[in-house]
């Protein structure tokens, strides 16, 4: 017995972090595991060791946001903290928020005057609650892009199409030169973000989207646009028979090879097409809202700060937040990433076709929240489970799941 | 049995005055701190944890434990979810093969190395070795196998039979019995030990009696040595079905539940819910969910086992 | 003398007989050339310390182990490749065997259920054996609650039910205690008279053989030391190890020799015109045997060997007194009044016709 | 004494029936060697064994091979060239997220999870058993009943609860964290294992200790734990392959600088740089498996006696 108190004890003392003097060892936790997006964070990494005397330590965590967010949120409450974490933009961290356990960036936004600086303006108002500002936005993610492949097209000697009517009648060609016309990864939030974010606004259109989400109503879901929306949705699933894999840039390499016409995926994805050295226009094509309503939504990334009783680490802290919007680490870290930057004054030096079309839309306002911005982890996550469902399950139709999406909707908060 | 504790005064006490009675808490005090983190452990975290999650289970509590009361809606709410009646279905399919196969397959192996012959130690080894490892290993290991692409129906189709086709993790229906293979490779040779230990602890003269009576060695297996086996089954009864309510790891390291949500299994609808949706509530409930069912399945055990003692 | 009378020993009729029976564990030859032959409705017994082999020959009669060499036949039939079922033999084992889970009536008809015997005459049988061996009502009951001879009577009745040829017996009563084996033994007695069957029983406790057997073969080391009637072989045993196995008290041995027809032990002699056997002229080493029941006292001075008295032991019905031949111990059955003061001077008269002489050398009977 | 020859009676009764012809069946039956029997019985037993080496040879072949070669080739072939840089990489550079260090870090955090955790739970499991079986008090039945139910309860119901337990102390997270869990949870079985194992010691040796005025400690340290020692190795094995095989507890209370071998494994099967790199995969959860396979091996009849008695009892 007097072991084990024995070690509690010693143990207990020593898990003070030694602090170095100035220098604070900053752990950042993130799910970037693919190759671009590791990339990416390092551009992070180099700009907080050189420019502070702080250092970077990696905690990357595998699997995708459904696995690190958890790890995240046991590691907040569980007591010990890392430095910053990365979550989307929305209402993830609500609850960590109202518990006080993330750190007030306010000081830090007014002294770079973040409200005026970051466009969208949606993306801070998500992470300020009653007047404080809880989050440092870091880059825009939408979902809304569908990623053709120029190889695939070549071999079954067509263009590439423009819309996604024009996907449609071109995948029997696509067949023909034994190329599955749609790769579709095994995670959940692909296949249901896959809908609730692009086929869903593209093919029902914005103000059904809004309907839905913003206001939660389930007729509209029920409703004749919906309707169409749900059977596109099982027409991709058929087009997705033929390959099978589980990660979203196993998805995005087929379409890199030929291995598979077209992904539907976020702008991340275009980070991988940049490190296999493949260039817009030629080697990958890209349809914003899938050709049709071209309307991007402001999803992407923040870093929340949790509360530390070290005044050390919060200094760190906020020097860390303000590097992460300054010009040139935007400019670095967004144009590895494949992201759009959250200031609108800042133009990326080398922006393909692509990036180009993103920053046209962005400019003229055609921009949608995020579906993390406006409905609960809770109901995302009923909504994910329903959609894997379907997309598994050949014997279910369109019908089925749009009734069962409406139910979701109807008692979502 | 032992000294019990009215027994004489505990070594080192002063001899007290012969009229009070040493108070019954002092005795062997030693022993008593000894235990100390025992009852910690007994009473604080088994009991304790249980009421704990029990009571949450009738929360509302999201990302932090809140206790607003909400009744039973998280059990509505857990009924009428899909992914978990889906998961209990799954539980189920997986529980009885895995307990039907797991018995069968180990009684024979069991019989068929009690048969007195060569290698058995060889044999012994091989079918053992599997349950040392742990189930990401295995998950892993047969999550390539079964691969289409890589696995056994890639070789079989290489080896010039085309239309063969063995790839059951990627079809709904059948990623439980996918499953089931890799869950019998690992649990098999446990039981097969426990089953040997159970013949080997049978008298020889039954067996002479029953050859002198004249029955088919088949026949003494079924209509004599099992009977008799009765306890050893009912152990390795309760072994297999505690670890098929706790499955998990295998689950996450081949399938992580998928395709889609048809091999969800209970334990990881909790970790979805509790750490995963950010929904404690959801997770409570859940987990209270698989205690009622392990206590279904005790309870008959327990009575057998100890019921059986007093009235027997 | 022939150790059996060869008059009945036609083949024919012998209900179980071993041919050169050879059985070997590996390099161990457990059983080595053996030959015995049991007449119909006899009890044989196989005695013999532990590990003498009798219990394998039992097993390879039985069928239960494979025989290396020789042959076995069972009521004229070549038995030696049959399997246990088919040799006509019932057994009973030293457990009992029982099948826990069935009750005493399911153990019964287990083996006729299994031969396809019509439901009718199994009842039949089972109400016969039950009635022979009084356990009518013992027949619901599983074997768990039954008493350690009822268990064994069920065990019998295993084999009674299948009408076999030949019982066999594998130390049933040695997991009983004394007052229950006594009464047992009394009733397998009753048994084998009452059913004329042909038994043949394997112990290592000699009062059981002496008690129960028609014929006796002491066994050691797998190879039949001799094969006779129980007083035959309490009288004239065949050799020193027979001798020293059957009777107890045991036989004194007395070491000597024999020269112009006396026994000399020490400075003493003994006249040996009473003895049954041929003695030799001279032998040099010789051993006399005599059971203390065959010793009488004489005062000092008679005819005999002289003797001091060491001690006594009274065991109730009678006393054993202990007493010194020229440094050797001999013990003496006295009526229990007698009493001798101790160190005094005796002399011994054995009554020669019942004594023993034994070839030091080859140890067997002269 | 020498052995007396057989008495007239063996040769004799061999020639007074040695008239009748020693003809037909004698000796053992000629046993057919590949009798059905046991062409069945060999024949299921060499099936089975192959279900069950299967996955290992392929793991193994797999691991040896560079990639062109299991993309073109069958895996169950042998590698037409040796390589061991999949079982480097896998070691030393396999990557999750941005450090790529391989499961190195992963194996040196289970020996530090499991060192600890094996002589705490071993020792305070020991203490237990001899406390329950020699100094029973009125409520210590009831305690051991509540740890041997919660053996049985599942891991989901307590996780929460466990959480806030080592967030309270402070080790949330840390190597210490988990090794009071594994403490914690390795309790009911270890404890029953000690508990059936010093009552069956004699209860006269414990009682002359008392009357020597020996004491708690003195009689667990002096008499009872030298004799202990089968079932402490038999303990330890227990607690060996529970601890390094333990994936839920790692996920749960380890941080990624903390995480034992098992999650770090399934961190790097499961993210995947481009393509998936079987061979270093395979070479990776073969590293994982290692240690409880040579333990396995070494303790042989001793890890079924363990593991069948910690479950039987248990």
């Amino acid at each position: 017995m007097r072991t084990t108190l024995g070690a509690l004890l010693c143990s207990a003392a020593t898990m003070g972090a030694a602090q170095a003097q100035d220098g604070v060892d900053l752990e950042v936790m993130h799910w970037w595991t693919s190759g671009g997006e590791a990339a990416a964070v390092g551009k992070f990494a180099e700009a907080l060791d050189e420019k502070t005397p702080h250092s970077w330590v990696d905690g990357a965590i595998a699997g995708g946001g459904d696995t690190a967010r958890p790890v995240m949120v046991s590691r907040i409450i569980g007591g010990d903290p890392p430095a910053a974490f990365q979550f989307n933009h929305g209402r993830q961290a609500e609850e960590l928020i109202e518990a006080g356990l993330l750190l007030d960036l306010t000081d830090v936004a007014e002294a770079q005057g973040w409200t005026d600086i970051v466009n969208p303006p949606g993306l801070l108002e998500s992470c300020t609650i009653d007047g404080r500002i809880y989050c440092a936005p870091i880059n825009i993610h939408s979902w809304n892009w569908m990623w053709l492949s120029g190889p695939a097209y070549e071999k079954a000697g067509l263009e590439m199409p423009t819309d996604w009517t024009g996907f449609i009648e071109s995948a029997p060609a696509l067949r023909e030169a034994g190329v599955t016309p749609l790769a579709m990864g095994g995670q959940a939030w692909q296949q249901s973000g896959a809908f609730n974010n692009v086929m869903a606004i593209a093919i029902a259109g914005p103000e059904a989207w809004l309907s839905v989400m913003r206001d939660k109503n389930a007729d509209t879901v029920l409703g004749e646009d919906y309707g169409r929306a749900f059977e596109a949705y099982a027409e991709a699933r058929d087009l997705a028979q033929g390959w099978s894999g589980q990660d979203w840039n196993q998805a995005t390499n087929a379409v890199i090879t030929g291995e598979a016409g077209a992904q539907i995926m976020g702008d991340w994805a275009q980070g991988e097409f940049a490190v296999a050295g493949k260039t817009a226009g030629e080697d990958y094509g890209c349809l914003p809202g899938l050709g049709l309503g071209a309307y991007l939504q402001t999803g992407g990334d923040a870093f929340y700060f949790p509360k530390q009783d070290d005044p050390a680490v919060e200094a760190a802290q906020k020097e860390l937040a303000a590097l992460l919007l300054s010009p040139e680490v935007q400019v670095s870290f967004n144009s590895v990433k494949g992201s759009l930057p959250i200031r609108g004054d800042v133009d990326l030096t080398t922006v393909n076709e692509c990036t180009q079309k993103g920053l046209d839309l962005l400019a003229k306002d055609q921009t949608l929240p995020s579906t993390e911005q406006l409905v609960s982890p809770d109901t995302i996550t009923q909504l994910n489970d329903l959609m894997t469902e379907f997309w598994n399950t050949p014997s279910m139709t369109a019908e089925d799941v749009q009734a069962r999406y409406a139910e979701v909707i109807a008692d979502a908060d | 049995m032992a000294i019990a504790e009215d027994a004489d005064r505990a070594p080192g006490d002063r001899p007290r005055g012969a009229t009070r009675r040493p108070v019954r808490l002092f005795q062997n005090l030693q022993a008593k701190v000894a235990m100390v983190p025992m009852i910690f452990v007994a009473l604080v975290v088994f009991l304790g944890g249980t009421i704990w999650t029990v009571v949450h289970s009738f929360t509302g509590s999201g990302l932090l434990p809140r206790l607003n009361w909400v009744g039973l809606d998280q059990y509505e709410r857990l009924w009428s979810s899909r992914k978990w009646l889906v998961s209990i279905e799954n539980l189920a399919i997986y529980g009885i093969f895995s307990i039907v196969g797991t018995l069968v397959i180990g009684f024979v192996l069991a019989a068929l190395l009690d048969r007195k012959i060569r290698f058995e130690d060889t044999f012994r080894t091989i079918f053992l070795y599997p349950f040392a490892l742990s189930f990401i290993v295995t998950g892993l290991i047969w999550q390539w196998l079964l691969n289409p692409d890589l696995g056994i129906q890639n070789v079989v189709r290489g080896a010039g039979w085309e239309g063969f086709a063995f790839d059951p993790l990627n079809n709904p229906d059948l990623v439980m019995y996918g499953l089931l293979i890799a869950g019998l490779w690992q649990g098999t040779g446990l039981i097969m030990c426990i089953m040997l230990a159970g013949l080997r602890g049978i008298d020889e003269d039954i067996w002479k009696a029953a050859r002198v009576d004249g029955i088919g060695v088949v026949k003494t297996y079924v209509l004599i040595i099992i009977p008799m086996m009765r306890p050893v089954f009912v152990t390795a009864l309760v072994l297999i079905t505690s670890g098929i309510v706790k499955l998990y790891d295998l689950v996450v390291a081949m399938t992580s539940g998928g395709p889609g949500i048809s091999s969800e299994v209970p334990a990881k609808y909790v970790m979805q819910a509790t750490f995963g949706g950010q929904n404690l509530g959801q997770g409570f409930a859940a987990s209270t969910m698989m205690l009622v069912m392990v206590v279904i399945i005790l309870i008959p055990w327990a009575y057998l086992e100890f019921g059986g003692r007093r009235r027997g | 003398m022939m150790a059996f009378d060869s008059g009945s020993a036609r083949l024919a009729d012998a209900s179980v007989s071993v041919r050169d029976l050879m059985l070997s564990f590996g390099a161990v030859q457990v059983l080595k050339g053996l030959n015995v032959d049991v007449r119909d409705g006899e009890f044989l017994v196989l005695l013999g310390p532990s590990g003498c082999g009798k219990s394998t020959l039992l097993n390879c009669i039985a069928g239960l182990l494979e025989i290396t060499d020789g042959q076995i036949w069972i009521k004229g039939r070549n038995v030696t490749w049959e399997e246990p079922k088919d040799r006509g033999i019932g057994m009973v084992f030293q457990s009992y065997a029982l099948y826990p889970q069935m009750t005493v009536r399911g153990n019964l008809s287990f083996g006729l259920k299994n031969q396809r015997m019509p439901k009718a005459e199994i009842a039949e049988r089972v109400a016969r054996a039950a009635r022979i061996l009084q356990i009518e009502p013992l027949l619901d009951r599983k074997p768990g609650a039954l008493s350690g001879g009822q268990r064994q009577r069920v065990a019998i009745g295993r084999a009674l039910v299948r009408d076999v040829d030949v019982f066999l017996f594998d130390e049933p009563l040695s997991n009983l205690d004394a007052k229950l084996r006594a009464e047992l033994r009394v009733e397998l007695k009753r048994l084998h008279a009452q059913l004329e069957n042909t038994m043949v029983y394997v112990t290592h406790d000699q009062i059981e053989a002496l008690t129960l057997a028609d014929r006796i073969a002491v066994m050691r080391g797998g190879v039949i030391q001799q094969l006779a009637a129980p007083l035959e072989i309490y009288d004239r045993p065949a050799n020193l190890f027979v001798a020293g196995f059957i009777g107890s008290p045991a036989m004194s041995m007395l070491e000597g020799r024999i020269a112009g027809g006396r026994f000399h032990v020490g400075g003493q002699s003994l006249a040996l015109d009473g003895y049954e056997g041929d003695a030799p002229g001279t032998l040099g080493a010789a051993i006399l045997g005599l059971r203390p029941e065959h010793i009488a006292v004489a005062p000092e001075g008679a005819e005999g060997l002289a003797a001091t008295v060491d001690i006594d032991e009274p065991m109730g019905a009678d006393k054993l007194l202990w007493t010194e031949v020229e440094g050797q111990k001999v013990s003496v059955r006295v009526p229990v009044e007698t009493s001798h003061r101790r160190g005094s001077r005796v002399t011994l008269v054995p009554a020669m016709g019942k004594a023993s002489l034994f070839d030091a050398g080859t140890e067997a009977r002269l | 004494m020498a052995n007396p020859a057989t008495l007239g009676a063996a040769a004799l009764s061999a020639d007074a029936i040695g008239a009748g012809p020693m003809s037909g069946p004698r000796g053992a039956r000629p046993r057919r060697r590949l009798s059905r029997g046991n062409v069945f019985l060999y024949g299921t037993l060499l099936l089975v064994s192959l279900y069950y080496l299967l996955p290992l040879w392929v793991m193994v072949m797999t691991s040896l091979k560079g990639m062109p070669e299991i993309r073109m080739g069958n895996i169950f072939a042998p590698p037409v060239e040796v390589t061991f840089q999949p079982w480097v990489k896998a070691w030393a550079e396999a990557c999750t997220g941005i450090n790529c260090d391989g499961l190195s870090r992963g194996f040196w955090n289970s020996v530090r999870i499991l060192i600890p955790s094996l002589v705490i739970s071993i020792a305070v499991a020991s203490v237990n058993g001899y406390a329950l079986s020699n100094w029973r008090f009125r409520g210590s039945e009831t305690f051991f009943a509540i740890l041997i139910v919660g053996a049985f309860i599942p891991y989901q119901v307590m996780l929460y609860p466990v959480v806030i337990l080592l967030r309270e102390l402070g080790i949330y997270g840390s190597i210490t964290g988990l090794v009071l869990v594994h403490t914690i949870f390795g309790m009911p079985i270890l404890t029953l294992l000690f508990r059936n194992y010093f009552a069956s010691v004699p209860e006269e040796l414990f009682k002359a200790a008392r009357v020597d005025g020996a004491g708690f400690w003195g009689i667990y340290f002096k008499i009872m734990l030298p004799m202990s020692l089968p079932i402490f190795v038999v303990a330890m094995i227990i607690q060996v392959t529970g601890i390094w095989n333990d994936f839920l507890f790692g996920v749960v209370y380890a941080r990624p600088e903390t995480y034992p071998m098992t999650v770090q494994l399934n961190n790097i099967v499961n993210s995947v740089q481009g393509v998936k790199e079987y061979n270093v995969n395979m070479a990776a959860t073969l590293l994982t498996g290692l240690v409880p396979l040579v333990i396995y091996f070494a303790s042989g009849k001793l890890f079924v006696r363990g593991i069948a008695a910690g479950a039987v009892k248990g």
